[in-house]
């Protein structure tokens, strides 16, 4: 534990989160088919608790890697749910790792033959000529062909129309208060109904870490009678204590018995 | 290295005309008396081995250039094009011409979905689509229409001969997207 | 005249690459062959005689450049043009997009972690990289893959050239979770 805490990661240097979990990875010779997630999600969360409040739109990134980790460590600590779930719920995230890790590789490759190629200077200085219309040349285009394009032209209110999540930073403690507060009104409250005022993504992520937190400080309990069915959260046996150390430090938060995962 | 392969290497990259005090700044060894001399060297190098190419003297410095014999090369290498045929895109463009005309090149790109600068000018090159009128709007855009070229290539004798089968995409029968189209590029 | 002072004279006139399909349009007593043998007793002729520049095959085609020991002396020089390097995010998604292509924005952002809407217009813009095709699913999302001018910014001579996945760590998947990923967008 206290070497872990030595572990001083500034998230800057990282182009994401595939780069800064492979950072983690290497930089302790884990072996990557064989992740201690617990200890990775803790020092992962420590990491980006350093995000500046600045880049929001990274931030988002990182705490969708931040929920992923969680969902896995959960994963691994249930169960399967009907005895079918006989995948390493680790798989997906090593094969993204491992491609991501080639990519960079090739990234450097290429970096390297831009550099060499840059060594190379083509013509400047080419005469200018007179660009003459090739209209005089024989076509070979059957009209069949232009059909058969215009048969796949697509209308462009059916395409996606590529919009922009704009985030902003979302703190853990807001979550905490709005879940304690609906779980004090009434004895339970369904998630999508706390995250519901909200379009961003990071808000679920942050609203999902909170309330695995209190879930593990029984000031409440979650309940989903089966995987993707909605999720309840009651009110727990704890629901008076003291949470508000938790906005701070939400990362060394992570329960003990996780470790079991490593 | 000589420095007549410096002073090669220079004129080859540069992309304009080049004093003999502009190459001599090329290495601390160089001066212009050296710059000149190379420069002799050159142009009879050029000479001897038959270069299609020579040391010309222009206002501003000298340049690499062709020489004026292959002039006729160069023009018809410029005029032949590449191909007969039409690049998937152009085709596609093609048909959002026909179809929809007249059309700006904005309105061909909204419908693609990709830019469409090049496809169209590759149309109008090949004498397929050109300019017909100036539409409503900031800059007044160019709108393109087919040509008597295209209806003799594909042998309609108007535009109203254009089939239009069942199954053709909505978006080319109708053309009402345009003013909604100019206030969200506004 | 002979081929090879033609060839030469249409390199020399050229800012890009050349296939010798192109480079024979220039005559019409020039082929494919034809241009090859030229080609072949320019580069010996260049390589016999010292010039400061060489004939390099990229992109599918040849092209003269300069030979690298003359880049600190041309480095300097305001009037000789130089490429901008790509930023490191840019490198990567490019790296995707060459060895995955055709593939969807989504896929790319996948890959990497991170949205590349940025990175991916940055490289629309310098002509990398280009829509090529529309993948199934919603909205049909633009498939992207990479230009020639891709092969020309690195120096390659053709896709073979790129560093191959067996060479490297571990093994690049095939695409084959498009789908789930599409799900999981939507």
């Amino acid at each position: 534990m206290t070497s872990e805490g030595l572990l001083v990661v500034e998230t800057e240097r990282f182009r994401g989160p595939l780069d800064l979990l492979l950072h983690l990875i290497r930089s302790q010779d884990i072996d990557i088919f064989d992740i201690p997630v617990a200890r990775i999600t803790r020092q992962f969360l420590a990491a980006i608790e350093e995000l500046s409040a600045n880049d929001v739109d990274e931030a988002g990134e990182f705490l969708e890697m931040a929920a992923a980790l969680v969902r896995i460590k959960a994963r691994m600590l249930l169960p399967g749910p009907s005895g079918e779930e006989d995948q390493d719920p680790r798989a997906e995230l090593v094969r993204r790792l491992l491609e991501y890790e080639q990519i960079r590789e090739i990234a450097l490759r290429l970096r390297t033959a831009e550099n060499d190629r840059g060594r190379r200077f083509a013509k400047g200085f080419v005469e200018p000529r007179p660009r003459t219309i090739a209209g005089d040349v024989p076509l070979t285009v059957t009209w069949d062909e232009v059909m058969a394009a215009a048969a796949g032209v697509v209308a462009p209110e059916e395409r996606e129309r590529e919009h922009r999540v704009f985030t902003r930073p979302v703190a853990m403690r807001e979550k905490v208060d709005l879940i304690v507060a609906a779980v004090t009104r009434a004895r339970r409250i369904e998630f999508d109904r706390l995250i519901a005022p909200w379009k961003e993504r990071v808000h679920a992520v942050m609203t999902l870490l909170a309330g695995l937190e209190l879930g593990r400080r029984r000031v409440v309990s979650l309940r989903q009678r089966k995987p993707f069915s909605p999720l309840w959260i009651y009110r727990g046996s704890n629901v008076g204590a003291d949470v508000s150390d938790m906005a701070a430090d939400d990362a060394d938060a992570v329960p003990n018995e996780m470790e079991r995962d490593s | 290295m000589n420095d007549a392969s410096i002073v090669e290497a220079i004129l080859f990259a540069s992309d304009a005309p080049l004093t003999p005090g502009d190459i001599a700044r090329a290495d601390e060894t160089l001066d212009e008396d050296r710059v000149e001399a190379a420069l002799a060297a050159l142009r009879a190098d050029y000479d001897r081995s038959g270069r299609a190419f020579e040391l010309r003297e222009v206002a501003d410095g000298v340049q690499l250039m062709t020489r004026p014999e292959f002039a006729p090369y160069l023009e018809r290498f410029d005029t032949v094009p590449r191909t007969s045929r039409l690049s998937g895109p152009a085709l596609e463009a093609l048909a959002i011409v026909a179809y929809r005309q007249p059309i700006s090149r904005i309105e061909v790109e909204y419908v693609r979905g990709v830019n469409s600068t090049g496809v169209i000018r590759t149309l109008i090159e090949r004498g397929l689509v050109e300019g017909v009128a100036r539409g409503e709007g900031v800059g007044r855009p160019v709108l393109y229409g087919t040509t008597s070229r295209f209806m003799e290539h594909f042998g309609f004798a108007s535009l109203e001969d254009l089939p239009r089968p069942e199954d053709l995409p909505v978006v080319l029968r109708e053309s009402e997207t345009t003013s909604d189209l100019e206030n969200e590029e506004a």
